[in-house]
């Protein structure tokens, strides 16, 4: 019998996820003994049209990390559905939006004019834009449509599990692997990590007040945090309290405070929302210019809820007129 | 949904999700009905126990299910019936309020008002005002998430790109 | 009058204005109007009340009830010297003095103000005197008022005129502002409005006649 | 308990009930579109619509189609759940089904009383009743708890109201606390002379009751103490009260009066309060001699032992019984009970804020309230109604509405001070022979044997002057003017502004909530309506019950009452209290938070935000808590969760997703 | 504090002396007063007969015409002693407000004629000034000439008081009380000092005007004052000029000095009799702190 087919694919993201499958180390090896790695063009030097010829649900899993901006990434991920039994959301961008999705709090437009117009470093006296289709003497030539919002992948295709993190954390993919190869998944839409938020595993739990007050916000650079004591009784916006665990407790261990990248537990819809009334709950006033007071040293609230979930959001993005919203 | 709600012309009527508590504001909207107070018929009355039980992600919900108003009604400061509920409403509101106009909903869609329990007069006025402010703004035409509706959209979205040449 | 001719003080429904009190609720201050629970307090503290035809009371109820003819035609509202005190009292808080003001407003506008009275006469004189100046000069005024009212009177101030002239306290030369043309304007823009809207208040009291 | 097992097996089968409620609903809701409607929707199997489902045939329908197996859950669209969730649960409960699989929506109260446009009083019915079919379909089977009640009442005041509901609950063998902050009770009513419209004599009704309490067995009276604190729910009150220092033991004092005689200061030179500042007392004195407890005390603001410890103390030897005690403290009482009466009356309108009417600047300018001490046989003057000069007045003029029916002072009715002023009228021209003046609004008389009272007057020759008085001033435009009061009105009913001369006005001053009636519904959770008066659950079907069970209203803390009223109001609020009593037990609301252990990670944010402390979070297993007795069902805690591991039964995060999507999505 | 002066027609006519000692005062306590320029009528009383919405556009242009003035400073007030032409000032702001109607209309008007008002004048009657801004006390070592021994009926008339001020008590005025006793007056306590002196009605039914201010001096005479003090041109002409009027009219006549407030202010002060306009009174006030008052008089309070 052969050795199951895998992909992997990079759409709107860092790379760090693809970092994340060479994080297995010496592992990969064990990997790549059980697996046939098919398509990953990061490392190996496929192209689409190889991924067109091979039959329906050929491959056994793709893992697709990033999230859907643009047509042709959306055009790649709906071919690689059809030829995937499972298909994997991998990592922050593709599960939640991740932090390309805060692109959502502007429309295409302003981030066009950002890029190639306004930003202090551009230097485009023509002012020469990225051009879909053009006419050259060759013929015509075209280039992937950049979509107006960020999707997560859930939003374009049918995603049958994810894997939370930015970038997934490499026990859980080893987890995942392990639990694919022995064909034991839990039900379709899971994510495969614990439905625990962090505070259950956090190294600092000891130290949480057990009725926390909240009178002042700070900033990691603000204050000399004590390395033991619970980060968000120390005034900073740690969001482990709303964010899936099964991270290791990396940020934490490295005495800077959760921002959430695993995303909600799975009873939680919007985890901007929830992790915001969580916090806001705990402000330490019940007069309204105090709350106020205490609230604005949370410079940038959306940016900090929703930093790896904006379009996985409610919401789901911005909808500013000057943006073409609504 | 129904075209009567959601059209672009001059008879636009705006829906809107009101999340009332129950001892204050749910009653004062029974008052106003048995004192036969009419006002904009505009509002759903969502009762909870207390708006302290109003999870922002409720406000959200409303919003992406087509609310084009949220109005949240909660006891006066200091007169919760739970002692403090309305004030960690409050809490959450100031923040989520940031939050709602850097999404580009504008300040008067989501609305939290304090009506007393006797204030029938007041739950027709406020629903008035902010039927005619909703009105004024027109509809939350929030896009829809999923591919399969805005497919077609997308499609619109990347000719519309194509129109843009310098 | 003879005793059997009573039946001509039944005023029947016919012959009164059911739209006039709606005209008068519908100014600034007069949305009161229908909250009057006739207690009389405005008339009890009006100093000016005893010399009036119909107390601001009466001249409430008959607004309300649509005696438009004699409420714009009774000397009430021009002797109403605007001292507000009615307005801070009343226990409803109908805002009686603003109400005068209509009543005024809409006898002139009708034509029916008392005729050679002094007080609308003194109004318009005002009005023209600074629609074209700007400003208003007492001793002017007053000499127009007395010679388009009652001659003999003037005659009669002369001495208080003479003695106030003497020391200093009645011009007589008009006083003008120096941008006449920018107050026009400003005036004029108004006129437009009113023109329009009264059009309109006349056509829809057509409709509910 | 027996609650019916959850019965339902898989997809839910959901009943709508569309409720006419006579023309109602039906005037303005198009029912059957509505009906019609509810079928199109998910999970619904079974829709009707009926005259009033809140009837017996009505309630009949449900429990049949249950019985029948065609519906395991139910929504009714009729009117407020608050009117009518408890019948409907029953029915639920009575047709074999978990009672809590039920939802009403309210189309009544927020839909056709309130909506000018039947179409869109019709889609809003919709909409909300998809809210409640949504929801419904997501409710769990609930089971209620029981508590015991507490038989032990307290009642808060000691006016009429408060004695009556205390002898009525004593009587039937109950234990009673009295609270009253007075140093004696009897309240207003003790203040008066005649009442009206019988002219019995107040003291002779009243004083029999008063000692009927001092003397019953059943009644713990504490008077001069205040409730501090209120804890707990229906049947299970824990309650704080403040018991203020007499210096006087209240055991020991048999109010013989020989230390007030003996006091240092031998006249009394200080403002008695109970004669309204009209007659002076000592700094040790008992308020009225038929005060109760007949017990004196010392005011230690006026008493010189207090204010330089250096007095004789003639009263500490003039005492046989040694009850005077300068070291007594203030004593904190904490006691439980299971039901509260509140029964803290009223203040009279403070006339100086309306300067027109010159009281305080005129001498002769009186309150009825000081005039009814005036005309009392045991008042300042022995019943002899007086001028400040001490001469006779020959005309009186009455103003009624002072502090009523005003935009400026109060809009509503005082509703006695008609009855009161004509009582007063009639005493005044009694004992004086003065020609009275009554200016008035309106008279309203509507009691019975009221509006003979009222022609009684009128027979009499009191005047009545319809015209609301414009000022009361001392300036004069006659010589009889001079030296006298000058009362200026319209009489409306003639049409001309009359300035009437008398020599004594009274001012027909109306009722206000009492000063301290704020605190009082903050510290007993109840509302109170835009003017400060407590409100009652339901203006005509619970005029005395509130909002928090266990605790009922009586008397002028309500709104403005005269005796009769609230005497009837106070034997209402007995009878809920002791029908609470007598069932032994309360149901509590199952609408509690509980945490899911399996998802909770022990972060603590619930714990800081229960006022009732129901959440307790334990370090052995990381996990919070919630104590279901504990907790009173706001939800805060559930609405913070960060990562949902909590939520709340009936108000779980799915059930609300549901309705909002229910009132949002299907029309 | 800023202060911008707007006279009104009447202060530049039969309101001279007002004039004359409000700016011989605020000089004197060195409180700059600049009179705004090209101001017009304010559009009191008698227009507001004729049209409002002229009314409030003639207000309106003062308004806009302060504000521009005093363009750059933080916190002024347009100081108005005319009675009618404060009420009417501050009327127009309120309707303005609370009428957006009215509010929209005055704007586009305004626009017309190239003004704009952006709602920031603050408008302050002298009597507001001294006794709130500058303070009573301060007032009082301004004094050079107490005036011990006087007593001062102190009549506010109804349009400063009523019903859009908000510097002193609608029912019971004291202001000017307390300014007299900082100048070391008595006042009688009378019940009279809010009500109307008859107006413009005096001019047009003088028979009802005159007799309503009959009533006032018979009233501050009965109780002993020695000079009515006021606070609005239209009062102080009524109550003075009318004397020798009612004397043919009226058995008792009455013979009593009236004068403005700022009149008595600038006396105290010691301020030369000229400068205050006293010379244009017709009746005289003379007081000679030596010879004190000793008329009866029940409800004197120092």
């Amino acid at each position: 019998m052969s050795k199951p087919k895998v992909g992997f694919y990079w759409c709107a993201a860092c790379g760090g996820c693809e970092e994340a499958v060479v994080d297995l180390h010496e592992e990969i090896l064990n990997v790549v003994a059980a697996v046939d790695i098919l398509f990953w063009p990061v490392a190996l030097d496929f192209k689409r049209e190889d991924v067109e010829k091979l039959h329906e649900r050929e491959l056994a899993v793709s893992f697709i990390n990033g999230a859907i901006r643009s047509s042709e990434q959306f055009e790649m991920v709906e071919l690689l559905r059809k030829k995937s039994g499972l298909l994997i959301a991998f990592g922050s961008c593709s599960h939640l939006g991740g932090i390309p999705g805060l692109a959502n709090l502007f429309n295409r437009e302003s981030i066009l004019a950002n890029s190639y117009k306004e930003a202090f470093s551009v230097e485009n006296p023509q002012g020469f834009y990225p051009q879909e289709s053009i006419q050259v003497p060759e013929g015509k030539v075209t280039l992937p449509a950049l979509w107006n919002t960020v999707k997560t992948l859930d939003q374009v295709i049918d995603v049958d599990y994810y894997l939370p993190g930015c970038p997934p954390p490499v026990e859980l993919i080893k987890e995942a692997l392990g639990a694919i190869l022995a064909g034991k998944l839990p039900e379709k839409g899971a994510v495969l990590a614990p439905d625990k938020a962090l505070c259950e595993v956090c190294p600092r739990k000891e130290s949480k007040p057990e009725k926390p007050q909240l009178r002042e916000f700070k900033r990691p650079h603000e204050i000399v945090i004590d390395t033991e004591k619970c980060l968000l009784a120390q005034g900073l916006l740690c969001l482990g309290s709303a964010t899936r665990s099964g991270c290791g407790s990396a940020c934490v261990n490295g005495n800077m405070p959760c921002t959430g990248c695993m995303g909600p537990t799975s009873r939680v819809l919007d985890y901007g929302a929830k992790a915001l009334s969580a916090i806001a709950s705990l402000v330490g006033s019940n007069d309204e210019k105090e709350i106020a007071a205490i609230l604005s040293k949370i410079a940038d609230p959306t940016g900090t809820f929703y930093r790896y979930s904006l379009p996985a959001s409610l919401l789901h993005r911005a909808y500013k007129p000057e943006q073409g919203g609504k | 949904m129904s075209d009567i709600n959601k059209s672009d012309n001059g008879n636009f009527e705006p829906r809107i999700v009101a999340f009332f508590c129950n001892w204050c504001t749910y009653t004062a909207a029974d008052l106003a009905g048995t004192a036969r107070m009419t006002y904009a018929p505009n509002a759903r009355v969502v009762r909870v126990m207390c708006s302290g039980r109003l999870d922002p992600q409720f406000i959200l919900m409303a919003l992406r299910e087509g609310a084009d108003g949220v109005l949240i009604g909660g006891c006066h400061p200091g007169d919760c019936h739970y002692q403090e509920g309305n004030y960690k409403t409050l809490r959450r509101f100031t923040l989520l309020k940031r939050l709602l106009l850097d999404m580009g909903i504008e300040d008067k869609r989501v609305r939290m008002e304090w009506i007393a329990a006797s204030e029938g007069d007041r739950v027709q006025r406020v629903m008035n005002e902010m039927t005619e402010q909703l009105k004024k703004l027109g509809p939350l035409h929030l896009e829809p998430v999923s591919i399969d509706t805005i497919h077609k959209k997308v499609e619109e979205s990347v000719a519309q790109a194509e129109g843009v040449k310098i | 009058m003879p005793v059997w001719r009573g039946w001509d003080k039944i005023k029947y429904q016919a012959q009164l204005d059911p739209a006039f009190a709606e005209e008068v609720t519908s100014i600034p201050g007069g949305e009161k109007l229908f909250d009057c629970i006739q207690c009389g307090t405005c008339s009890g503290l009006c100093p000016l009340s005893p010399y009036m035809d119909f107390t601001p009371r009466k001249i409430i109820a008959m607004i309300r009830a649509g005696f438009k003819g004699e409420v714009l035609s009774s000397h009430t509202c021009w002797l109403c010297a605007s001292c507000y005190a009615c307005t801070v009292e009343c226990p409803k808080g109908v805002k009686i003095t603003e109400i005068m003001y209509a009543t005024k407003r809409l006898a002139i506008r009708e034509g029916v103000s008392p005729k050679r009275f002094a007080i609308p006469v003194l109004a318009e004189e005002f009005f023209r005197d600074v629609e074209s100046n700007g400003r208003n000069s007492e001793g002017r005024l007053i000499m127009k008022l007395y010679l388009k009212t009652n001659p003999f009177k003037a005659l009669k101030q002369a001495t208080l005129g003479l003695r106030l002239w003497s020391q200093g306290r009645l011009g007589i030369r008009s006083d003008s502002i120096k941008r006449k043309s920018e107050l026009k304007t400003l005036l004029k823009s108004l006129e437009k409005e009113r023109m329009v809207r009264s059009r309109r208040e006349t056509a829809h009291a057509g409709e509910a006649k | 308990m027996s609650t019916p097992e959850n019965k339902t097996n898989g997809t839910p089968r959901i009943g709508v009930y569309v409720c006419h409620c006579g023309i109602n609903i039906a005037a303005k809701v198009n029912v059957a579109e509505c009906v019609e409607f509810a079928r199109s929707l998910p999970y619904v199997t079974v829709a009707r619509e009926y005259k009033f489902i809140c009837s017996d045939p009505g309630q009949e329908l449900i429990q049949q189609d249950i019985r029948d197996g065609k519906i395991d859950r139910v929504v009714v669209a009729s009117c407020s759940p608050l009117m009518h969730e408890a019948t409907f649960r029953k029915a639920t409960l009575a047709g074999g089904q978990n009672p809590f699989f039920f939802q009403m929506a309210n189309i009544r109260e927020h839909v056709s009383w309130v909506t000018f446009d039947k179409e869109m009083a019709t889609l809003k019915a919709k909409a909300l009743i998809a809210g409640a079919v949504m929801r419904v379909a997501r409710h769990k089977p609930l089971e209620k708890t029981r508590v015991p009640v507490n038989p032990d009442v307290l009642i808060v005041g000691g006016g009429i109201a408060g004695i009556h509901a205390a002898l009525t609950i004593a009587d039937s063998g109950k234990k009673v606390y009295l609270v009253e902050k007075e140093p004696t009770i009897g309240g207003h009513m003790a203040k008066f002379d005649k009442t009206f419209p019988t002219l019995d004599c107040a003291a002779c009704i009243l004083t029999p009751k008063m000692s009927a309490v001092r003397s019953h067995p059943n009644i713990i009276l504490w008077s001069y103490s205040e409730v501090s604190q209120v804890d707990g729910y229906v049947g299970n009150f824990k309650v704080k009260v403040r018991r203020k220092p007499r210096y006087v033991d209240e055991e020991l004092c048999v109010g013989c009066y020989e230390c007030i005689e003996k006091c240092i200061f031998k006249k009394a030179k200080f403002e008695d309060e109970f004669n309204i500042g009209l007659s002076q007392r000592k700094p040790i004195y008992i308020p009225f001699p038929q005060a109760t407890p007949l017990v004196a005390l010392i005011d230690p603001e006026t008493c010189t032992e207090f204010r330089t410890g250096k007095c004789k103390k003639t009263c500490v030897d003039a005492c046989e019984r040694k009850a005077i005690d300068f070291q007594q403290k203030e004593e904190i009482k904490e006691i439980d009970v299971g039901a509260i009466i509140l029964a803290t009356g009223f203040k009279i309108f403070d006339a100086t804020r309306i300067p027109r009417y010159g009281y305080g600047k005129y001498p002769n300018v009186f309150t009825s309230l000081e005039i009814e001490r005036l005309v009392n046989a045991s008042g300042p003057t022995g019943g002899e109604v007086r001028l400040k000069d001490g001469g006779k007045p020959n005309s009186v003029g009455i103003i009624h509405c002072v502090g009523s029916r005003d935009i400026n002072t109060n809009r509503y009715c005082s509703r006695l001070c008609c009855m009161a002023s004509l009582k007063l009228a009639h005493l005044i021209k009694e004992r004086t022979g003065a020609e009275v003046y009554n200016f008035y609004i309106d008279i309203r008389a509507a009691g019975k044997g009221y509006e003979e009272f009222y022609d009684k007057l009128l027979k009499e020759g009191v005047h009545f002057i319809r015209g609301r008085v414009a000022e009361v001033s001392d300036w004069t435009m006659t010589a009889d003017e001079e030296g006298k009061l000058v009362i200026r009105a319209e009489d409306t009913l003639i049409g001309v502004v009359r300035r009437i001369p008398v020599d004594m006005v009274v001012l027909a001053v109306g009722l206000e909530p009492s000063a301290d009636a704020d605190n009082i519904r903050r510290m007993f959770n109840i509302s109170c309506s835009y003017e400060g008066w407590f409100l009652e659950r339901h203006p005509k079907l619970a005029p005395v019950s509130t909002f928090t069970d266990g605790i009922s209203l009586a008397g002028a803390c309500q709104g403005p009452k005269d005796i009769p009223d609230s005497v009837a109001q106070a034997g209402a609020a007995a009878a809920e209290a002791l029908a609470l009593i007598d069932k032994g037990f309360v149901e509590l609301e199952p609408n509690t938070a509980f945490v899911q252990d399996e998802f909770c990670s022990g972060c603590c944010t619930c714990v800081a935000l229960c006022p009732y402390s129901a959440i307790s979070f334990s370090a052995d297993n990381n996990r919070a808590s919630v104590n279901g007795a504990l907790c009173k069902g706001c939800g805060t805690c559930v609405a913070a969760c960060p990562s949902g591991a909590l939520q709340q039964n009936l108000f779980t995060d799915e059930q609300i997703f549901e309705e909002i999507r229910g009132v949002m999505n299907y029309v | 504090m800023n202060y911008l002066y707007f006279p009104g027609c009447s202060l530049k006519g039969t309101g001279r002396a007002y004039e004359d000692s409000i700016l011989s005062v605020f000089k004197g306590l060195q409180l700059p007063l600049e009179e705004l320029d090209d101001w017009n009528c304010c559009g009191a009383t008698s227009y507001m007969a004729i049209s409002e919405m002229k009314a409030f556009a003639l207000s309106a242009r003062n308004l806009a015409l302060a504000e521009k003035q005093a363009h750059s400073r933080e916190n002024f007030g347009l100081v108005t002693p005319c009675a009618a032409c404060y009420l009417v000032l501050v009327k127009t702001q309120k309707y303005l407000q609370e009428f957006p109607d009215i509010g929209d209309k005055i704007k586009t008007a305004l626009k017309s004629a190239n003004l704009e008002y952006g709602g920031k004048v603050r408008v302050r009657h002298p009597l507001d000034v001294l006794a709130n801004d500058f303070g009573t006390e301060k007032l009082a070592s301004f004094v050079k000439k107490p005036l011990k021994g006087l007593k001062v009926a102190c009549y506010y008339g109804c349009q400063i008081v009523r019903p859009y001020a908000e510097f002193d008590d609608q029912h019971n005025p004291t202001t000017m009380n307390r300014i007299m006793h900082a100048l070391g007056a008595r006042t009688i306590d009378w019940a009279l000092k809010t009500r109307c002196c008859g107006g413009s009605l005096t001019g047009t039914i003088q028979e009802v005007g005159m007799r309503l201010s009959y009533i006032l001096l018979r009233e501050a005479s009965r109780l002993g004052a020695d000079v009515v003090a006021t606070a609005c041109p239209l009062c102080q002409f009524n109550l003075e000029c009318y004397q020798k009027q009612m004397s043919r009219e009226f058995e008792d006549a009455i013979s009593i000095p009236v004068v403005y407030f700022s009149q008595l202010v600038g006396f105290a002060m010691g301020l030369p009799a000229k400068e205050l306009g006293m010379q244009r009174l017709f009746v005289p006030f003379k007081f000679n702190p030596a010879a004190e008052s000793v008329k009866g008089g029940i409800h004197v309070h120092s």
